[in-house]
């Protein structure tokens, strides 16, 4: 790297992530040291101690690059997003969270009462027996507390802010990771938006023996040893892999494992669990509902299955709640008259 | 053989009808959406037992109610032949369930008519709300006050006969223990009649 | 339902709110069905449109999620009866879809009812008819389903960039 | 970045658009929408000054697309395509908005279908701004046509075709041609012989050089389509060698076997050898296995012994051929309406309860009585009831109406009346005599004497227990009386209905069905000889219910259409195919299996799927399982058809 | 096909083994005897209940059931007519059992309130408002079977023939079924000419007379506003039987069995006839052709004395 270039700016964030993409970072091993020679780095706060006012009295733009990791959940990753993008140059959705909302974001199922109901009242280790829920104000002797509003859905970051590049994954694999510093730190960037990974789907790089998409029944991956050299759909086991994108390097086929989609669709897929379901479907043979029924009820609970990483990237979004609580309701009125 | 009144014939003025108002108003009973489907083609009256004693056949009553000859429709003696055997009504190419049009029709006359067969059908009703059950000598008695009292007499001795037989209670059923429920059933139907 | 009582408030008569469905229709079958129920003269609302395509075995589940993303109500997708497919078995694929696609939508909070395979051939345009008129009636007992966008922006009062992501492009 | 340049173009269909929808408010709307540059309406879009709009404004304003609002694609597309064309756009730069069929005729009410004109209107505009050019392509055409079903509507599609030069087969299940035609009697209204009329076609049909007669046999397969359908016939194993047989009948004369005869609608016996009736075409026996004492217990062989020319083969096997053809003719006739589904009517019950069927072979000179009109112990009927509309007109059965048995009605009262002293009752609901002269012989029959036309649906036919005579109850109608009518011998003129094996049929060749079971035309007035099936004709009595002058029409009207297809010697194949985009393809292989013409294959050197384009269909069923997206099928791909979605969802 | 259609329709595993009688003794119905049963028809229901019951099928009468309303409700007032009948079907509901009825005045009253149930009719909310002001509630329909029904189609020919014990040889019987277990249609028969009685009487070993009669009307409740002509209609009814040559006519409604033997004689005086045909209940004679006591089978209480008939057999 040419020495005489200025040392790069940095900012790393976690928002509604697990911190898998932070250890991925320090994943890059003995790189990480290039990286601390290259940049100078203004937050992270997994590493180092610093506080966001500091951030704050940065100038606007003044930060190069953002590798921005984790979904949007609440208000206060909301501020934070939207602090980061006027300080810096270039913004990264950094990770499956990031990109398409990743696991948390499972969570647009739910809404945030029942997601506190649940989660205050009726898990079997809690004691609550007051039912105190969250509040976002707290009266101290000190004067108010606020905090952060959490939300009723999970977005993804180019939701709130522009996005500049998309490495998705979870977490983002070390050698992509480093093809982007390459890429930042030389200044040959690829054209906004795009996103560092495959253009093809992982089939592609998946090099297990691939005969005919038939079958006449599904399994899940706790119910099969499966074979390690046979494509896994046509062992019945759903794996997203003809529809996502490339660039992991197999990791999970790897260890006999399906993929379950963190590098989200392929770009010119129409959309993530849409299409995969839709080509799993087609592979069960049978031509009546009594035949087929039998075999497609064993792709159990298809939202979890076909949009893990990417539901709030999805069509769809969220659950329509309301709608169905109404109807719910209606249902019950009926019956009871 | 008596002389039949020669009737003169009529000049009918379609506008002396009200037919839509008068389809409309059979439309809101069971089956009579589709009658005016009816092409008249008498199949009701030819597989009719009793046809043939009516004033009125049953497909000229049809075309009389598209007519929108209402008062006529009701002073019929028609529908008060109808012994519900529906073989009109498995056999009418357009679908229409002429025993339902025939109970719709007596439904609608038995607010204002008045002859033996409202009387048995109300009789009926009431011994039905009494008991939560039929009770034959009960009807027979209501029935007979309301029309003509003697008949009682032509009545008794097969009456007499059915009770010899075993085939007749003379002690009214012991009312069953939903009697209130069939009053309440009653009293909520006439509600919802009267409300509607 | 007092939803679908403020939804309506009827001026002139007619509900304010008309049920938007999506039909998604094979061109030998369902279309010329529609067709012929045209040429009947049948009547069903106008909130029903029609999009062609060559098979029902081109309908992605996709299409599907795109319209209830662009704020549809409702969703027929019809097609060529079990064995009568102009494709030999197009119709099978989109059974067979359907038959995991319809879980996902419960589970995406959208009513069973909103979402209809129907299989009509180019002969029954009266079957199109009672289909499209049963529909609508059903859909109108739930009430409007609204845009996810819209969704989205009641959820949390947020206003997003660019809602959508996929398949908007 | 401004996108192509579109035209769009409201029809207003004469009333049939303008009356429900606002034009002015469309034309105006569409000119809004972005990259529209010119927005008309014109009374007849379809007219030559309507097409004549589009392509000046394709010079003018260097039109890219072409947006026709009118009616259905599948009446106008190819106007509108031509249209373009020769304005000098490429005819798949084009797209129409179906604001007839499914907008004007179907909506109540005037803003509605405004509104939803529009939808259609914007979805149209979305889906042509994706369009991209396409050039079609042809296929060579086999220049044989095939015929199935030997009826005169398909003898009659032989002879034209055969008669213009070209190759013909006409297959037909029965042991000989003729169809229900040959069972007839006197026809009407002339009331010539049906065997004087048909016969000299069946020998003409077998003479022709043009003409391959497969008799005993059946379509079993059929692939492909127009202009190169590959068909497989089986033909059944007469245990007869036709090129010896001469027809002498000694076989027919000696076998011992005897069962009913189907031909005589199972009044009179034929032999387990048999020709179905003397003029039979070819007049060649076949064996019926089923009843032959040789296939039942290995004895016998009486035929084969009395041969002259030794002729019967009782080993012969099926044959099977398979044959290539331009265009397929179907016509396979009519099943009359089985009674005694109906108890009310007593067929099969009462012996003198009888089909109108059975009224012509009773009737024919041919036929098991010798051509007189007999009640079932020899003797004559003194009263006869003749019942219209048994099975048809009736919603119990078949709601449509049969068309031919009003006349039949009047020609077996007047049949009745020549042959018999019987008094006639012909009960009728409507009488319905619309054809050239049949009002005419109507007026004739009416007048004879003691014939008794009643109006009034024949409800019931009861026996008297004690009399064992016929009661037919009836209203008169007219009168407004109940009628009992005692009788003899009733006539029951059953309904026309669908064969039993339609569906399998409409199958078999890619056609369609209507309500009533009949196969479906692809326009009820303008087209009905077309199938959905290019390339695949209907004639006759399975398309609906007709006489022998609509029958032998459209049998002629379809000979037409086939030798338009091998005429024409080639045929346009339709380039919107499924395509392989192979940089994005991952070689999954999901796509393979799901197509139906094999037309995916897997290129293993480059890991991906590859498409024969000649065999896609342009189904799409491919695109939409291919997860990744590298499947797209020309003119419907994804971001097209969500273009439309979104169009028609805006408000 | 008969055996096959018994076997597959059967709802008990028990009768698909088929040879073994007691394995079905699981067909337990609740029962509907209705007023007429319980009244003029009493021979009918203890008929019905003990023939039944020893072909293994138990009739459990339905608890505190109420008149079905019959055709005279129906003429009255339209939704009384659907919401008495369909407080039984509600306890029907409760019960869970489907049920079963004898009477074809019921059988046709009860499924016409069941199809309402079924339909999407407003008339179906009303009932349903109806019955919740009684504190009832019904959802959807309940299945309802005839006896013959469940005679002919649950327990079947062959069970019926293994256990008669006096088989009714030489007697001509005339199945006359009436018009309401025909008409409208219903799950099983043709609404014109059905064959089930006429097959379960052949099981017993009778002669089954043709009769083409077999669903002609009786004029039902009619004999009391409409006498004349229903005497008349039943008189036509009494012709085909005789001129058939039956010895007696089996029935399977109370109405049809009180027309046509308590009005016999009328008929006789008005029309100048003789006939003297014994008017029974089908179930009557399945009874004592199962060997059942011959004195409980009700004979006597025919106006028409049918012991002559039955005496060579007993």
């Amino acid at each position: 790297m040419p020495e005489s270039k200025k040392k790069l700016k940095l900012a790393l964030y976690w928002a509604a992530s697990c911190g898998g993409c932070e250890v991925a970072v320090l994943d890059l091993d003995e790189k990480i040291l290039t990286v601390a020679e290259l940049a100078d780095i203004v937050l992270w706060p997994v590493a180092l101690d610093f506080k966001y006012k500091d951030v704050e009295a940065l100038a606007d733009g003044s930060v190069d690059v953002c590798l921005f990791n984790g979904a949007i959940r609440n208000s206060e990753q909301l501020e934070i997003a939207e602090l980061l993008r006027r300080k810096s140059k270039v913004m990264v959705a950094f990770g499956a969270c990031a990109c398409y909302g990743g696991i948390p974001a499972l969570a647009n199922q739910f809404d945030r009462e029942s997601i506190f109901a649940r989660v205050y009242g009726t898990t079997p280790s809690t004691v609550n027996p007051g039912r105190v829920l969250p509040q976002t104000k707290l009266p101290t002797p000190q004067g108010e507390l606020h905090l952060p509003t959490f939300y009723n859905a999970v977005y993804k970051l180019d939701d709130v802010v522009d996005v500049d590049y998309y490495i998705p994954g979870c977490p983002p694999p070390p050698d992509l990771i480093w093809t982007a510093v390459e890429a930042i730190v030389s200044g040959k960037l690829p054209p906004k938006g795009a996103t560092i990974a495959g253009e093809r789907a992982l089939c592609h790089s998946c090099l297990r023996k691939k005969e005919e998409k038939k079958v006449t029944a599904f399994r899940r991956v706790h119910e099969v040893i499966p074979d390690p050299e046979k494509c896994l759909l046509e062992q019945g086991i759903i794996c997203s892999g003809p529809v996502t994108r490339d660039g992991c390097g197999t990791r999970c086929l790897n260890a006999n494992m399906p993929c379950r989609g963190c590098f989200g669709p392929t770009p010119e897929a129409l959309e993530h669990g849409a299409s995969m379901l839709s080509a799993a479907a087609t592979m069960a043979e049978g031509k009546d509902e009594a035949t087929l029924a039998p075999i497609l009820d064993g792709i159990v609970d298809p939202l979890g299955t076909f949009y893990r990483f990417t539901l709030a990237d999805s069509l769809l979004r969220i659950r329509n709640k309301a709608l169905v609580a109404g109807a719910e309701e209606k249902e019950g009125e009926e019956a009871a008259s | 053989m008596e002389q039949a009144e020669a009737k003169a014939m009529e000049v009918i003025r379609q506008d002396a009808f009200d037919a839509a108002a008068f389809l409309d108003e059979l439309a809101s009973y069971p089956s009579g959406e589709n009658i005016r489907s009816c092409m008249q083609c008498g199949v009701c009256t030819a597989s009719c037992p009793l046809s043939s004693k009516m004033t009125e056949t049953p497909r000229k009553i049809m075309e009389m109610i598209k007519t929108g000859m209402r008062n006529e429709v009701l002073a019929s003696d028609t529908m008060w032949y109808c012994a519900s055997c529906y073989a009109c009504t498995v056999r009418c190419p357009q679908g229409i369930s002429m025993a339902e049009v025939m109970y719709a029709l007596r439904t609608i006359a038995m607010k204002t008519a008045r002859n033996l067969s409202t009387s048995f059908y109300q009789s009926f009703s009431d011994t039905v709300r009494r008991y939560g059950r039929m009770h034959e000598s009960d009807l027979m008695i209501r029935f007979a006050l309301r029309t003509n009292p003697l008949s009682l007499l032509k009545m008794g001795p097969l009456g007499v006969r059915m009770l010899m037989k075993g085939k007749m209670n003379l002690m009214p059923p012991s009312a069953i223990r939903g009697a209130k429920e069939i009053a309440r059933l009653y009293d909520k139907v006439a509600e919802m009649e009267g409300g509607a | 339902m007092t939803e679908n009582v403020t939804a309506k408030g009827g001026q002139g008569g007619g509900p304010a709110w008309e049920p938007k469905v999506v039909a998604i229709f094979c061109n030998w079958c369902s279309y010329t069905g529609a067709d012929l129920a045209g040429i009947s003269r049948l009547k069903y609302p106008a909130g029903l449109r029609i999009v062609r395509v060559m098979c029902s075995g081109r309908v992605s589940p996709a299409f599907v999620l795109k319209a209830f993303h662009e704020g549809a109500d409702g969703v027929l997708v019809g097609g060529c009866h079990p064995g009568d497919c102009h494709y030999l078995e197009g119709n099978y694929k989109t059974l067979k879809r359907k038959l995991v696609f319809e879980r996902l939508l419960e589970q995406f909070g959208i009513e069973k009812t909103r979402f209809r395979l129907e299989w009509i051939s180019g002969g029954e345009g009266d079957k199109f008819a009672r289909v499209a008129n049963e529909l609508i009636k059903e859909i109108e007992a739930l009430g409007p389903l609204g845009s996810v966008a819209e969704r989205l922006r009641q959820a949390d009062g947020l206003s997003l960039r660019a809602e959508g992501g996929a398949g908007s492009a | 970045m401004p996108g192509p340049k579109i035209g769009v173009y409201v029809c207003h269909c004469g009333s049939n658009i303008a009356d429900k929808v606002d034009m002015d408010a469309l034309r105006d709307f569409a000119g809004e929408l972005p990259d529209v540059v010119v927005s008309r309406d014109y009374k007849y879009m379809c007219s030559d000054p309507g097409q004549d709009l589009i392509k000046a404004d394709i010079k003018e304003y260097g039109l890219e697309r072409v947006v026709v609002a009118s009616c259905s694609p599948r009446m106008h597309e190819p106007t509108f395509k031509r249209a373009c064309e020769v304005g000098g756009l490429n005819p798949y730069l084009m797209e129409m908005a179906n604001i007839r069929e499914q907008c004007s005729w179907v909506t109540v009410d005037r803003g509605g279908a405004t509104r939803k004109a529009k939808a259609l209107v914007r979805s149209a505009v979305n889906k042509a701004r994706l369009l991209e050019p396409l050039e079609d392509k042809s296929v060579p055409v086999d220049p044989k046509t095939l015929i199935v079903g030997g009826g005169i509507a398909g003898i009659e599609a032989a002879l034209k075709i055969a008669e213009a030069g070209y190759k013909v087969y006409l297959v037909e299940r029965e042991p000989s041609i003729g169809g229900q035609m040959a069972k007839l009697d006197k026809t009407f209204p002339t009331l010539d012989c049906a065997a004087c009329i048909l016969t000299p076609k069946m020998v003409s049909a077998a003479q022709n050089p043009n003409i391959t007669l497969l008799t005993y046999a059946e379509v079993e397969d059929v692939s492909g389509y127009v202009g190169n359908f590959e068909v497989t016939i089986r033909k059944r194993a007469r245990g007869v060698d036709e090129k010896l047989c001469n027809g002498c009948g000694t076989c027919q004369e000696k076998c011992p076997i005897k069962v009913p005869n189907e031909f005589e609608e199972g009044m009179g016996l034929r032999k387990a050898i048999y020709t179905p009736f003397p003029q039979a075409v070819p007049n060649k026996p076949v064996i019926d296995r089923e009843n032959c004492t040789y296939y039942k217990t290995g004895k016998c062989r009486v035929c084969e012994r009395v041969c002259p020319p030794q002729a019967v083969r009782f080993d012969q096997e099926d044959e099977i051929i398979k044959e290539r053809f331009g265009a397929i003719i179907v016509s396979t006739g009519y099943q009359p309406f089985d009674p005694s589904v109906g108890k009310q009517w007593g067929f099969g019950r009462y012996d003198n309860v009888i089909t109108g069927l059975q009224f012509e072979r009773l009737s024919n000179a041919s036929g098991p009585t010798g051509g007189k009109v007999l009640l079932k112990d020899g003797t004559e009927p003194k009263a006869v009831a003749i019942l219209h509309c048994v099975g048809s007109r009736d919603k119990n059965y078949n709601e449509y109406c049969s068309r031919i048995c009003c006349m039949t009605s009047v020609k077996f009262a007047h049949l009745v009346r020549e042959k018999t002293g019987a008094k006639v009752y012909d009960l009728y609901m409507d009488m319905r005599t619309f054809g050239k002269q049949y009002e005419e012989f109507y007026n004739r029959v009416v007048a004879e004497r003691d014939i008794y036309f009643i109006r009034g649906k024949g409800a019931e036919i009861m026996e008297d227990p004690v009399s064992g005579g016929l009661l037919v109850r009836v209203e008169d109608t007219l009168l407004g009386v109940f009628r009992e009518i005692p009788v003899d011998m009733v006539v029951l003129n059953v309904a026309m209905c669908p064969r039993p094996d339609a569906q399998e049929v409409a199958q078999k060749f890619g056609i369609q069905r209507s309500a009533d079971g009949f196969f479906l035309e692809y326009h009820l007035k303008l087209e009905p000889m077309k199938t959905a099936n290019e390339g695949v004709f209907i004639a006759g009595t399975c398309q609906a219910p007709k006489d022998i002058p609509d029958t032998v029409g459209q049998g002629a009207g379809a000979a037409a259409e086939a030798l338009k297809v091998v005429l024409l010697g080639k045929v346009t194949v339709t380039p919107t195919t499924a395509e392989i985009r192979e940089t994005l393809c991952s070689g999954c292989r999901m796509c393979i299996p799901l197509c139906p013409y094999t037309a995916i294959s897997f290129n293993e050197a480059k890991g991906v799927a590859v498409v024969n384009e000649a065999l896609c269909k342009g189904c799409g069923t491919c695109a939409a399982s291919c997860p990744s997206g590298a499947l797209r099928v020309r003119h419907f791909d994804n971001r097209q058809l969500l273009s439309q979605i979104e169009g028609v969802c805006a408000e | 096909m008969t055996d096959a259609r018994t076997k597959g329709a059967g709802p008990k595993a028990g009768l698909e083994g088929g040879t073994e009688p007691e394995a079905g003794a699981a067909l337990k119905y609740s029962f509907f005897p209705g007023c007429s049963l319980h009244s003029t028809a009493r021979e009918y229901h203890e008929t019905a209940v003990k023939s039944m019951a020893a072909l293994g099928v138990e009739l459990e009468e339905l608890e505190d059931w109420n008149c079905c309303g019959a055709t005279a409700l129906s003429s009255a007032d339209t939704l009384l007519s659907y919401a008495l009948p369909a407080r039984n079907l509600a306890m029907v509901a409760e019960v869970g059992r489907p049920l079963a009825v004898a009477c074809n005045s019921c059988f046709v009253t009860l499924n016409r309130a069941n199809a309402v149930m079924a339909s999407d009719t407003p008339w179906r909310k009303k009932v349903q408002e109806a019955l919740a002001a009684i504190g009832r509630r019904l959802t959807r329909p309940v299945e309802i079977r005839h006896t013959l029904h469940i005679l002919r189609h649950e327990v079947g020919l062959d069970r019926l023939r293994e256990k008669v014990t006096r088989r009714l040889e030489g007697l001509k019987v005339a199945p006359y079924y009436g018009c309401q277990i025909a008409r409208p249609r219903h799950q099983w028969g043709d609404p014109e000419l059905p064959v089930e009685m006429d097959e379960v009487l052949a099981a017993t070993g009778a002669e089954v007379v043709r009769y083409d009669r077999k669903t002609k009307c009786c004029g039902g409740a009619l004999m009391t506003t409409k006498e004349d002509i229903v005497l008349s209609i039943n008189e036509e009814l009494l012709r085909e039987a005789k001129a058939r040559g039956a010895d007696i006519i089996a029935v399977c409604c109370p109405m049809c069995q009180m027309n046509l033997d308590a009005y016999q004689g009328k008929i006789n005086s008005r029309f100048g006839t003789d006939y003297s045909i014994p008017i029974v209940y089908y179930t009557q004679l399945v009874g004592f052709a199962l060997g059942l006591d011959e004195a409980e089978m009700g004979f006597s209480r025919g106006f028409v004395p049918a012991t002559k008939y039955l005496r060579k057999y007993a």
